[in-house]
């Protein structure tokens, strides 16, 4: 049976959330800010590796992970800083994670890709497309499982809803109903490739269909929509309903990863600049603006908060300890059984 | 001591282990209402519910990473692979998260599961359906890798597995399932990476696992009506390898054969010849000899899945040679 | 976008394809012959392994590879005896093959899971569930590459649409447009597992919509029905107009496969009664005989021709030479390129 | 001779062969406008458009399976995996079809196909994305395993790859890419399964291949110092091995180590060790040694990565050890 739904997101009522606007900006502005000295620590060789910058697509991070509560598990791809973030991890656990230090969040050994915080929920950072999405769909199945009302939520991009694991992880949350939302985080592009020259159909909600549950396309630049239209999927979830898939339509401002340029083959200066001048951060200042709820004063004074929290993060990063060499052989296998 | 089957033994344990432990919970294609397509599982979802033996789509990846999301948090799952040879659709799931997500996250994240299933050949079932992956699995840092041969480890290591907070892949045989054995009455657990001597012998060493310990009993009765004392030293888990115990067998008898059901380029018998050589080079008084499967695709007509297959009398002729018998 | 159709294949004129009736109801009760004929094989152990019979599914082979010219490709699952012999491999070298004969279509390394005939553009024959579905999409893509108006042909079972590999391959077939034609062969049960309780739908027409292709529902019981949806599956393929996914209800009357019985813990003696009831081989009879196509005496004759061509298949198999002991290392490799 | 980038000398190779044949033609993620995710494909698709060089989804099955299946029509495909990691996904079509599909259906359906990329690990690329599987794909029969060094060689044997008639995956190294070599201005061929040796010595045999070849030549260079004189020998094509050229060479030194990239159990190396106890035991003045991995999952960290990495000091402990030197 298809499930019939508007596939829209409701708009919103201007003030419904207006208590914690100043929260989300500053999180928002965090996330843009913490980026972009990520980038240039890249450049200096202080972070190495593959690193992916959530430039531009902080509402999303924001608007979704807002609604949830702290028992609440969250999972995610490599693209996965701005959630970190958002989700509660400190930025200097996440920076010194970057830098590989012994204070990150995963002691150095994972990297920009493999970010964790398990008293958080947060449970990585995955760098195989589409590889989370099973997994966050196990998180829903353990709640079912065990009986309490916690939410998954799982992100992943729109080119990893073309690979299998989507359709077999996406078919089991809608058979057993299980308390999972995944969002397609849809910034248009999987590296180089245009949503349109991957996938046969342009409209993922469409998608949902196939798996019995509510399919909703989402404007991503607007951190209301995507906070209105999750706190209806974590309603669904929490009353036993089952999993949504939300198609949440973003862009990112920089290339794929620090070796790719923002824009060259695939897209346009033009496209990039004319998706820029949307910016989610903006959207929600102006709205604030509106409302009173902040002005240039207000603005300046979270400029600086973050701007003392990003400089503080980066000291911490670089003046932490390298892991001990003995760190190599542990976490391997759990303590205390012996290893090969 | 009762006298079981190997399935029945495998069905004691998860019955056990799921009545001990409310975390415990069996998922996989048919291990349900249909109680198994090898009826490892049958009664448990009379005795358990549907919350805890679970039916799935025809998903391998699917449910594997449902699976391993769930140990994350804490569950402990069995994933029943209806065969070992469909897991190759699962391996991104088992490799790349199962096995490293416990380092990946400095710590974190445990993944306490247990994959299992039957692996190998049974009977003229083709190249698809006839793969011994154990090898592969054991190369795998992060993975421990379990195959019992007998009824009473059956039953010891798959409850060993299910309390490990390591995840485990356990191969069993479907041409294992009703061999009978004696299985202690008591309860018990058979610790994960201690291999065993399934016949003690001073003349040379048959280094086996799973399906080979049979064919290398029933070589070593044979070779001992020709007067060579055959010890045979069933490794019972792969990863971690009890290399004390291969070691100490090749010091006393200083021959060693090893015989797997598997492909040999690669496959646990080159390393298990590559740590003897190493560690016990003068220990050798003769080159060790292998015996897998002929470097074939298992092929459907009997006769030449024969040809193909490890057997006792081609795991006598090698143990023939290391004696210089031959 | 959604592709919009009506997914209930269209009624047909009761007369267009009466000259092939006749071929088609032999072909029909020459499989189910022959399967009967296989079942005893394998009880009396003249044949090993697994053995998938395709009793009851008749008029799904026969009614779309009667719709495909000679160099058109199809591919089947591991339940494709009937295929091959719809497709026109001999009896002979399908029941050899069975009986692991050297005469067989693989040459005795195949088994019942892969019987192949290359000439005929058969390939196969596959084991695990759903690797066939980007195999035959890849014929498709080499039809599409070589500018020929070839038309793939790919069965799989229902169960099969849960799995990756479906997902996968049906995106790139809309997305590229590939003169493929998907057959989802719905005999409402995988092994043990009735499709409601391992599909999230239960109209996986709707899925072709994720795929931006025409889905449609078939009746599988009426060969007539089934020929008229393909005809008009392969007027699209071969124009160049992409491919279709058919979701056609048929039934097993035996079990999964022999070590399996008809009915028991997940299927009811009555269901399968219940279905049996409307045979595809009665369903055409009748129309045959309502037309005066086919009256007693022809049906005796039909009878007999097919009884004839099953008992030599059997004497042919019996009688044929195991393979030679060299062919365990023949056909791993190229000749003349040394092995390993 | 022209000097060129191990890159250039692939982009070069594919671009003789699809000039030569219209039967070939190079499908996989980002390898058309992109130019290739590592550029190895750049100019391409100007050259050939977009039906021969052809972006896919991220689908790694799908994409494979569907090269697949073009090959076992006649096409011959190249099937670019953005990393080997990514395989792992596509492993059921490599290992359950492109590997048996000639055996299963009794010789009548070939599968001509190339699946190449890079494997193992570059820098910080963390756990999920620093994996050497050449072990795994060496262990199944019907495959071949390919892994050139030098420019050179990655030219001559991906042309013989694209011509082989059977599968062959064939590994490059992401650290390889931009090494530059001398490449013969005329066209040429590199026949598979022939190994080569990349410096004479007398004293001690090195067996390396693709990334580990450079090492074991800079620890040549450093025990030459010391007075020992290594033959570094590059196996170049995992399987078929050179078995000949192996034994040939320790025949000659009498010593042997076993240079790889990935973890060590049941890896290539112990493969050659067991091959070399086994044929050459009377050969062998000190036991094979072996560098591999640590047994961990790459970390990010740059320190303990190195310290996990096979690198020209740790070869050459190891030679000194079979020297009995250290
Ligand atoms: C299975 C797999 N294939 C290929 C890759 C290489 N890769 C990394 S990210 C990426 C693009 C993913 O795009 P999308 O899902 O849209 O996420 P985004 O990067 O846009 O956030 C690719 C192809 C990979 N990591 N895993
Ligand atoms: C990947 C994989 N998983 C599991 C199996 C075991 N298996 C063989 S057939 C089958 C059921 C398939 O059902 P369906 O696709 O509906 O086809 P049917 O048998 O009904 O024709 C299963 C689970 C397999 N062969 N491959
Ligand atoms: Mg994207
Ligand atoms: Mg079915």
């Amino acid at each position: 049976m298809a499930v019939s739904t508007d596939r829209r997101a409701p708009s919103t009522s201007e003030t419904r959330y207006s208590a914690e606007y100043r929260d989300w900006l500053r999180m928002m502005v965090l996330i843009r800010r913490f980026e972009e000295r990520a980038g240039e620590a890249y450049a200096v060789g202080q972070i190495g590796g593959f690193c992916h910058l959530y430039i531009g697509q902080e509402a999303v991070a924001v608007g979704t992970i807002s609604a949830l509560r702290a028992d609440d598990y969250v999972i995610s791809a490599y693209r996965e800083h701005g959630q970190a973030l958002a989700r509660g991890m400190s930025s200097r656990s996440v920076m010194a994670e970057l830098f590989g230090k012994a204070t990150g969040c995963s002691g150095g050994k994972g990297g920009s890709m493999h970010l964790f915080d398990s008293s958080l929920g947060f449970l990585g950072g995955h760098g195989i497309v589409g590889g989370q999405i099973p997994l966050g769909a196990g998180f829903a199945w353990a709640a079912k499982y065990r009986k309490t009302d916690q939410v998954s939520l799982t992100f992943f991009g729109e080119a990893a809803a073309n690979i299998g694991s989507f359709h077999e992880a996406l078919n089991m949350a809608g058979l057993w109903k299980l308390p999972a939302i995944f969002v397609i985080e849809n910034n248009g592009y999987g590296m180089g490739t245009a949503m349109k020259r991957a996938s046969a159909i342009d409209d993922f909600a469409i998608r949902a269909d196939s798996y019995g549950m509510p399919g909703v396309s989402v404007d991503g630049q607007d951190v209301l929509t995507v906070r209105a239209a999750m706190d209806e999927a974590v309603e669904r979830a929490r009353a036993g309903e089952g999993p949504t898939l939300m198609d949440i339509q973003t862009y990112r401002y920089v290339g794929h990863s620090m070796s790719d340029a923002p824009h060259g083959t695939y897209r346009s200066k033009d496209e990039v600049e004319e998706r820029r001048s949307r910016d989610p951060l903006d959207v929600l200042e102006r709205r604030m603006r509106e409302l009173n709820l902040i002005d240039d004063d207000g603005m300046a004074e979270l400029a600086a908060e973050v701007a003392a929290e990003v400089a503080d993060a980066v000291q911490f990063a670089e003046e932490s300890p390298e892991p001990d060499a003995e760190q190599l052989f542990s976490d391997v296998y759990a303590p205390n059984q012996g290893t090969v | 001591m009762a006298t079981m089957t190997y399935r029945d033994a495998l069905n004691a344990a998860l019955r056990e282990e799921m009545t001990r432990d409310g975390d415990v919970y069996l998922m996989g294609e048919e291990v349900a209402e249909y109680d198994g397509a090898y009826k490892v599982s049958r009664g448990l979802l009379k005795e358990f519910g549907p919350l805890r033996v679970v039916d799935t789509p025809i998903a391998e990846l699917g449910f594997t990473g449902i699976g391993v999301g769930s140990a994350m948090v804490g569950l402990r799952p069995v994933i029943e692979m209806m065969t070992w040879n469909f897991a190759l659709l699962a391996i991104d799931q088992i490799v790349n998260v199962a096995a490293k997500i416990r380092y990946m996250s400095g710590g974190q994240v445990a993944c306490p599961i247990v994959f299992r299933g039957p692996g190998g050949a049974a009977l003229q079932l083709g190249a698809q359906h006839s793969q011994a992956f154990e090898s592969w699995y054991a190369h795998i840092p992060g993975l421990k890798v379990v195959m019992p041969a007998t009824p009473a480890d059956a039953k010891g290591l798959l409850k060993a597995a299910i309390r490990d907070d390591d995840p485990v892949v356990f191969i069993e045989g479907e041409m294992l399932y009703n061999v009978k054995g004696e299985v202690p009455d008591e309860e018990y657990v058979t610790p994960i990476g201690v291999a065993d001597i399934k016949r003690a012998g001073a003349d040379a060493t048959i280094v086996c696992h799973s399906k080979t310990v049979k064919p290398s009993l029933q070589a070593a009765k044979t070779l001992a009506g020709e007067g060579i004392d055959c010890e045979v030293l069933d490794l019972r888990t792969i990863r971690p390898l009890d290399v004390e115990a291969i070691l100490r067998s090749v010091a006393k008898t200083n021959r060693l054969v090893i015989a797997e059901e598997g492909w040999g380029f690669a496959g646990v018998g080159a390393e298990v010849s590559d740590l003897v050589q190493r560690e016990a080079f003068d220990d050798l008084d003769a080159p060790i000899r292998r015996v897998h499967q002929a470097d074939v695709p298992m092929p459907y007509n009997k006769h030449l899945e024969k040809a193909a297959k490890t057997d006792a009398p081609k795991i006598a002729s090698a143990v023939r040679a290391v004696c210089y018998r031959d």
